[in-house]
């Protein structure tokens, strides 16, 4: 890449050579930390910063004042008098109709939701992406590209459909319903992902593997799902968000008992009470994102590097 | 044809074998016997199909048509492992979350072969290839030529029939290279398996093979020993791809000089003295010269003809000295002795060693 | 036996008055689970349906009676009440008998009514006319001609949330106060597009174009939330049905002191009779279809009924029992009931369909001022040619 | 050829038996789901369905009156507009905070996971957030007029004309991120090479960029472009959370009007029509990609 | 010192030049002279800094310490462009939307130079490089060895002092590179351009250069024309580096031997008569002596001494024949003439020619 500037070069060391060579020139350019380009680098990256912080700002600052202070106005202005209450009240007291037990409940389905979802739809698409990558067999590539293509299909176009079949399947509104469905619309876009990072592999590996007698079960196990750290850790990141955030399917494939954060966040927020409590729902909208926040916030360097690995190779 | 009987005494025979990529031929009606015991080197340039024969015969291609036998068992459906093959790839193929001592022992631990066996077997190959001391280390730790062993050791311990090679050596640098090439020399001395090596590096293939089946978009052009390949090419193609530098090729006609036959090339004519040809050469025919740079002498008289020619470019490289010669509207290459060093623009005279040369015909640009 | 009741009550009023349901059917050594949907029919319906075509479904759910079941019913998706009506007597107690009805199908009833909610209100605030130096208005005329001292004093004349069902709503208050009855019954249950075309209701869309007028600034969604606009005087007035009443109560406040209310919007008193109904889907449970017979008693119980109307701000179903405790609107509405001055909702009278696409126009009306009202009759008079 | 010699050639379909048998999830899926689910709905589209489907034809009633419905005539338009606006300004945006952080930047990290963050969030919170940003009683209109300029106005959310862009505004801010990492390994993928011969040649960064670096991205550009426009097609849940598609119908889109038509409206048909015309958008702009990057005899690798 | 002085009859000059990358020390107070006009190869394996110091002339990396000068100017904190070098890469890096015109222009475009003016120069480059036919074309289009002709080309174009190379020929084949290797070498003879030419292959490194500066680990280890470099090399480094196969080295110490000093190695003595030493040989000192695989004579009289060997392995390589014999314990390779064909086993007679051997301290590892 570009070697342009390298910012810790310091007018010391400069000094100290061209004291040695009196003849012009020595060392490294001097490049001083204030120069224009470095003032329009980060002057621009940290207004988009602040752009990008604004929301979480705002949405913490007015999770921490009382309903009186937001009515005064100001929503950037920190709090004066901080309180919790509308994080306690938001985790468990909201009510949604007659159950006043806030979001805590949501947590744990969502929890119960997200974990088998999440490696069942992984697992899925990661033997799909491998079949797809190492044992094509005629056909494989068509049905691949309607998957690619039925990623682009509106949800709403499926949900009837999907609603008849799992009806007739007998699995209507339990949780293995909700996991297939989320395995289902998961599917296109990990299974691109995984396709193209074991297309990245070294295809000789593969061979060597065959050659040493491994079987289809064997190769994936026990020789491309160790050398699959980078996607996976993306494939997690996406299904845990996508599904965590998920609304929709929650909404339509789930009972009031089961129903997810996102639901649930979604209920205290339009079960307005006389006033729109607004720190409330703020702090219930932190609670929801907290989970995938933290999954950002730990793995997000993986997050890179595996979409390097995986998505970019079209 | 009574295929049975050709087969049985040979390890690989491949038998009216086509590949087919879509609509891409890569490989056309080939036939190949490979003997018991022996190093055949598939040789050809790159995109020619050596990788494609090579996997066909490991079974990690599906033939199109045709047959493969392996010590004379039709293994043409058979899986990979089943073929009684190992096989060495060019990017070592090694499996990175292994260490080498898992590494060897994979395909046996997959065939579920006792672990005392596999012990004795990883401690024999690590034994020949000196790999001992790497046995618990991870590929990333190793040097290339390291993982190389590695790789070899893998299919060592799988007590093979066929060892297949694929450009083994080519990630190597030219140091490594050269010592690698060396060992696998000696396995092949030692072991006296049937070894089958793709490459598309003309000194690997002349100082490993027993034999060397030159390969051109998925035909094979000669398959003969080395030294026949490089003395007596069957084509003109065979001739320009073995020798580096190439052959010199003259294009010009047979005459007639006194009672025998001459070459005649921009109007000066060579004499045929010493050329052992196929067939009777006829006055008149077109055909194409070629003499290899270290068969021509420069300013020392070997008896016959002498040729005057200007130094254009000297490239010396140590033990030898590459000359670049304007001779009557040709650039000649020439090699000579590392030590004898010539000004460029220098006049030198030439003498051709006819003994060693080629003719071919022009238009089928097959020996005569 | 636990039962799950799936609802969209969820406002500070609509959730006391479920609580009085659900302690009534506990009473009764059930549970009542409570699987309240929030944001309005709109968003839980779909969700109920494709539960109960799904094959999950819940133990009873509420739907507004008339048309929005219609299809469950036919496909037999619903259970039959009738042996339950019979035995409670439902034919003789439920009042008026319209209501019952919504609920017959092929002389079969499927559900049970539970309240009667009419939309025909205007709900003033006395404070912000106080505010702007104005009477507190006594009609719709006197209420558009406050307007401007309203808007004077800072004060948005008329609240209106965004949701498009309180826009079409207004608006059919404003055509059943302003065209009156007959005309209200020609365009809705004949469907017919030339009185929609005519000039009574050009003059609705006029009324409905100060309403428009009126409503500029009042920027929220909620019903509840625009209701709250009047509750803190923030805007004047709010079309809105009676269940706004139950807000106004939780807030505290007390009709004709605080706030005041013209049904019919004081030119018409006429008031509508949908409301909420309990369906019951088909369960293969037992114990649960028993639990769904003693749930559809409970519901019509007179203690029940009061408790939970009071609530609720809405009417009871039953014309025997003591409302004595009801405030001053309230006893306006059952008034006009008594008078039969009654009218069918739209919700009895219109598919989903055809209400949906009516709530489109009036969302894009009350939105977008660049829309003239007699553009918007021509697309209203368009959408009753094709309605059902 | 000898017929003994061949007869060892197993059935095809037994060939690769576990690569079948291991696709076999996706291959429904593709078949039943995608494939199945699709022509279900198109099919049922020609019928008027209600609350549920029933086989009664009417032919191209519902799409006639699709087209004649003026909220879905707005709901194609803000398509439109908001696809091809958040489709230029995420591409730009993403590729410019891609560029900075190419730079060697300290704190390198940090930036990523501030501009990635939003990410995380469902659309759900998105909206939420962004209509309490924007909401003009409480938060920047009503902030900048108590400073002092009050005739400040900034009220996307409640003003039609501009409804739309209240909402890319929040888009943006929730995808671009993810653009920016796309471009950012795309970034990181070119030659080093080719950066220095760009600096030989003379040539200055920006035209760099410009005229080699961008060029030299295009599958990345193809990747990060199907998975925007993906996203485009069904935007629904932010619209829901930030406008429920007010003020009026001006910030309608498609993929709600199918949403509200198959199930608030009760007219499954309508909706199916709906989803049936989006399919048939989708269609146009997938279809050729799709053959052009899977199809047409691409390689392995 | 006086800088100016030595600096301006020089082309490139490079002063007490340092680089590290963060606590690495890549380049080590490096001092080099290239002449005008010169052809200097910088050599050394695989991370010994030669890109490194190739970057920092260019100007791509900027020095820790030091001084560059081109053409007498100081140019350390010159920007590339300003140089006057033009630069061709290991991976072409061409441009690859771009026409090959447009990519040979480019440059100059942007450096607004006349239209006429850059197709007159882009015209001459495609002459100079034979890739007139190939100008509407895209890189993608080109075969490597086309595609380094544009890369050349590129520098070409923008007539600069100096030209640097960074392993230009590495991704090429055998053939292709041999084949570019004389192309470079006569565009250096008609422009006689300063040339400066990292690589990692000694053949190229020997045929092209006029100098060449052997690196290791970021210093400079002898700096001297291909014949020194081959023949006398300065340490046992340079002399294991270049050759292939490697020098035969035997570790001993110097013994007297009747009124001269002789080597001993196992017990055997080499006679060092014709041995040119830098220094007075003293007995006792322990040393290795180096000799090349074809200063060593098989079976042939050369009057000196003889010693016995035995045929250990044998790799013909066509021109050549590469013996590796055992010796007293040694194992050692020799180069013979590719005629010349021997078996496994077979005993041989062995000489060795001191005249060409080499004989370092065992310690200092410096040529004595
Ligand atoms: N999977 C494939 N699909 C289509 N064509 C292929 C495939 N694999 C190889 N080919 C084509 O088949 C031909 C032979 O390829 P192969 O890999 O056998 O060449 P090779 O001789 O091994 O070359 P190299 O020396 O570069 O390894 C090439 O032209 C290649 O493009
Ligand atoms: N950007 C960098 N950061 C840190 N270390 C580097 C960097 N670039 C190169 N190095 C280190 O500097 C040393 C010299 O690198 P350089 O690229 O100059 O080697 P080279 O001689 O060109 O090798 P090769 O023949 O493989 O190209 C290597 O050890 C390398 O690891
Ligand atoms: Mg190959
Ligand atoms: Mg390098």
């Amino acid at each position: 890449m570009a070697n342009i500037g390298t910012l810790n070069t310091t007018a010391a060391g400069i000094d100290a050579v061209s004291g040695r060579l009196g003849d012009g020139p020595t060392g490294p350019k001097p490049r001083p930390a204030l120069s224009p380009r470095n003032i329009m680098l980060y002057g621009t990256l940290t207004i988009a910063a602040l752009y990008y912080l604004l929301p979480l700002y705002v949405m913490v600052v007015t999770s921490l004042k009382g309903m009186p202070e937001i009515r005064l106005g100001n929503i950037f202005s920190p709090p004066m008098e901080i309180t919790f209450q509308p994080w306690v009240k938001a985790w468990a007291e909201a009510c949604t109709g007659l159950n006043c037990d806030g979001l805590s409940r949501g947590f744990w389905n969502s929890v119960r939701i997200t974990v088998p979802s999440v490696i069942i739809s992984i697992a899925i698409a990661s033997v799909n992406g491998y079949a797809l990558a190492n044992w094509r067999f005629k056909g494989s590539e068509l049905f691949f590209s309607i998957l690619i293509i039925g990623a682009f299909i509106p949800y709403q176009v499926m949900i009837y459909p999907i609603v008849i079949i799992l009806r007739e399947i007998g699995i209507y509104g339990t949780l293995t319903g909700l996991v297939i469905v989320h395995s289902i619309f998961g599917m296109p876009i990990l299974t691109l992902l995984f396709r193209n990072y074991f297309v990245s592999l070294p295809e000789e590996l593969f061979k060597a593997a065959r050659v040493d007698g491994a079987g289809f079960w064997q190769i994936f196990l026990k020789i491309m799902l160790p050398m699959s750290l980078p996607i996976f850790v993306v494939a997690m990141i996406l299904q845990v968000t996508g599904i965590w955030n998920d609304f929709l399917f929650g909404v339509v494939f789930t009972r009031p008992d089961t129903y997810p954060m996102t639901v649930q966040l979604n209920n205290i927020v339009n079960s307005v009470q006389g006033v729109k409590e607004y720190n409330v729902n703020m702090a219930a909208t932190i609670l929801t994102g907290l989970v995938p926040l933290i999954v950002y916030f730990v793995s997000g360097r993986l997050f890179v590097r595996g979409i390097a690995a995986g998505a970019v190779k079209g | 044809m009574n295929m049975n009987s050709t087969v049985s005494n040979s390890s690989v025979s491949i038998r009216d074998l086509s590949l087919n990529f879509g609509s891409v031929s890569v490989l056309k009606d080939l036939n190949l016997d490979i003997n018991d015991g022996e190093f055949l080197v598939l040789l050809g340039s790159s995109g020619c199909g050596k990788s494609t024969l090579l996997n066909c015969i490991a079974g990690l291609l599906d033939a199109s048509e045709g047959q493969i036998f392996i010590k004379g068992k039709n293994v043409t459906w058979e899986e990979p492992k089943d073929r009684g093959i190992g096989m060495v790839f060019q990017s070592y193929a090694l499996y990175p979350q292994m260490t080498v001592e898992k590494n060897l022992s994979f395909g046996l631990r997959v065939a579920k072969v006792p672990q005392a066996e596999i012990d004795k077997r990883v401690a024999r190959a690590a034994e020949i290839l000196q790999i001992q001391p790497l046995l618990k280390r991870k590929p990333a730790e190793l040097s290339g030529g390291q993982r190389q062993r590695v790789a070899i050791g893998r299919a060592l311990v799988r007590d093979v029939d066929v060892f297949l090679f694929d450009e083994p050596l080519s990630n190597l640098d030219a140091k490594l290279r050269s010592e690698l090439r060396v060992e696998i020399k000696r396995l092949h001395q030692s072991l006296q398996n049937t070894m089958i090596y793709v490459t598309h590096d003309q000194i690997e293939a002349l100082t490993l093979a027993d034999r060397i089946a030159i390969m051109k978009s998925g035909i094979i052009q000669q398959l003969d020993d080395p030294t026949t390949i490089y003395n007596r090419p069957r084509n003109l193609f065979v001739a320009g791809f073995i020798g580096s530098p190439s052959m010199n090729f003259l294009r010009g006609e047979l005459v007639k000089s006194g009672d025998g036959i001459a070459f005649m090339a921009n109007g000066v004519t060579f004499s045929l003295a010493g050329y052992d040809a196929n067939e009777p050469l006829q006055p008149g025919r077109k055909v194409v010269l070629g003499v290899r740079p270290e068969h021509i002498k420069v300013n020392e008289n070997a008896g016959g003809e002498e040729h005057d020619a200007t130094v254009d470019i000297e490239e010396p490289m140590g033990a030898d000295n590459l000359l670049w010669l304007k001779h009557a509207g040709h650039t000649m290459s020439v090699r000579v002795n590392g030590a004898r060093r010539f000004n460029v623009g220098a006049k030198v005279k030439l003498s051709f060693d006819m003994a060693l040369a080629s003719l071919f015909d022009a238009e089928s640009e097959l020996r005569l | 036996t636990d039962l799950e009741v799936t609802h969209w009550w969820t406002s500070g009023g609509e959730s006391a008055a479920v609580a009085e349901l659900a302690k009534a059917f506990d009473a009764t050594g059930n549970h009542w689970v409570d699987g309240a949907i929030a944001g309005s029919g709109g968003t839980a319906r779909p969700i109920m349906i494709s539960r109960i075509t799904g094959g999950d479904p819940m133990g009873a759910t509420q739907f507004n009676h008339g048309r929005q079941a219609e299809e469950l019913v036919q496909a037999g998706l619903m259970r039959d009440l009738t042996d339950v009506a019979t035995a409670e007597k439902w034919k003789d107690i439920i009042r008026p008998s319209s209501l019952l009805d919504s609920c017959t199908i092929d002389g079969k009833i499927y559900c049970a009514p539970v309240n009667i909610h009419s939309w025909q209100w205007l709900w003033l605030s006395n404070a912000a006319f106080k505010k702007a130096g104005v009477e507190v208005p006594k009609n719709w005329d006197e209420f558009v001609a406050a307007a401007p001292a309203l808007e004077k004093a800072g004060i948005i004349p008329l609240a209106v949330g965004g949701q498009p069902w309180q826009a079409a709503g207004a608006f059919d208050v404003l055509m059943v106060a302003i065209a009156g009855k007959d005309t209200f019954n020609k365009v809705f249950k004949d469907k017919d597009a030339e009185a929609a075309a005519g000039p009574e209701i050009a003059k609705v869309f006029k009324a409905a174009d100060d309403a428009r007028r009126m409503s500029k600034g009042s920027n929220v969604q909620d019903w509840n939330q625009a209701t709250n606009l009047v509750i803190t005087g923030k805007a004047g007035g709010q079309i809105m049905g009676d269940w706004a009443q139950g807000e106004f109560a939780l807030a505290g406040q007390k009709a004709g002191t605080d706030y005041t209310c013209l049904p019919g919007l004081g030119v018409n008193e006429i008031i509508s009779t949908g409301g909420d109904a309990f369906y019951f889907p088909l369960l293969k449970d037992e114990e649960k279809s028993k639990a769904q017979a003693v749930l559809a008693k409970t519901l019509l119980d007179p203690k029940t009924q009061v408790a939970f109307n009071l609530k609720k701000g809405s009417l009871p179903v039953r014309g025997d029992v003591d409302l004595a405790a009801a405030n001053d609107c309230m006893k306006k509405g059952l008034d006009i009931l008594a008078k039969g001055n009654v009218i069918q909702g739209t919700d009895q009278l219109l598919s989903a369909d055809s209400q949906k696409q009516k709530e489109d126009l009036f969302s894009e009306f009350f939105a977008n001022p660049s829309m003239t009202p007699e553009d918007a009759q021509k697309r209203f008079a368009e959408i009753i040619s094709s309605a059902d | 050829m000898t017929g003994q010699a061949q007869a060892g050639r197993p059935s095809k379909l037994l060939r690769n038996l576990n690569a079948k048998i291991a696709s076999i999830p996706m291959i429904l899926t593709a078949l039943v789901i995608f494939v199945g689910g699709t022509l279900w709905t198109v099919f049922y589209s020609f019928t008027n369905s209600k609350l549920l489907p029933r086989l009664s034809f009417v032919g191209f009633d519902q799409y006639e009156r699709l087209w004649a419905a003026p909220r879905w005539v707005t709901a194609i338009e803000n398509l439109a507009l908001y696809g091809i606006l958040s489709l230029i300004f995420s591409l730009v945006i993403g590729f410019l905070l891609a560029a900075l952080m190419d730079q060697k930047i300290r704190f390198e990290n940090t930036f990523r996971t501030i501009f990635l963050y939003p990410f995380a969030l469902s659309f759900i919170v998105t909206g939420l957030v962004w209509q309490w940003v924007l909401n003009p009683d409480f938060g920047i209109q009503s902030v900048v007029r108590s400073l002092g300029w009050t005739s400040f106005t900034f009220n996307p959310l409640y003003t039609p004309e501009i409804v739309i862009y209240g909402i890319l505004i929040a888009a943006l801010w929730q995808g671009t991120g993810l653009v920016m990492c796309l471009m950012l390994a795309g970034l990181r993928g070119i030659d080093e090479d080719i950066w220095k011969a760009a600096r030989v040649d003379g040539i200055p960064m920006w035209k760099t960029y410009l005229l080699i670096v961008i060029p030299m991205m295009r599958p990345v550009f193809i990747t990060t472009i199907v998975i925007i426009a993906s996203g485009i097609v069904k935007v629904y849940d932010l619209v829901v959370a930030q406008t429920s598609g007010g003020p009026g119908i001006a910030s309608e889109v498609p993929a709600k009007y199918v949403y509200d038509y198959m199930f608030q409206a009760q007219n499954l048909g309508q909706g199916f029509a709906a989803s049936t015309m989006m399919l048939v958008t989708v269609a146009i702009i997938i279809v050729p990609w799709a053959y052009l990057e899977f199809g047409g005899g691409r390689k392995r690798g």
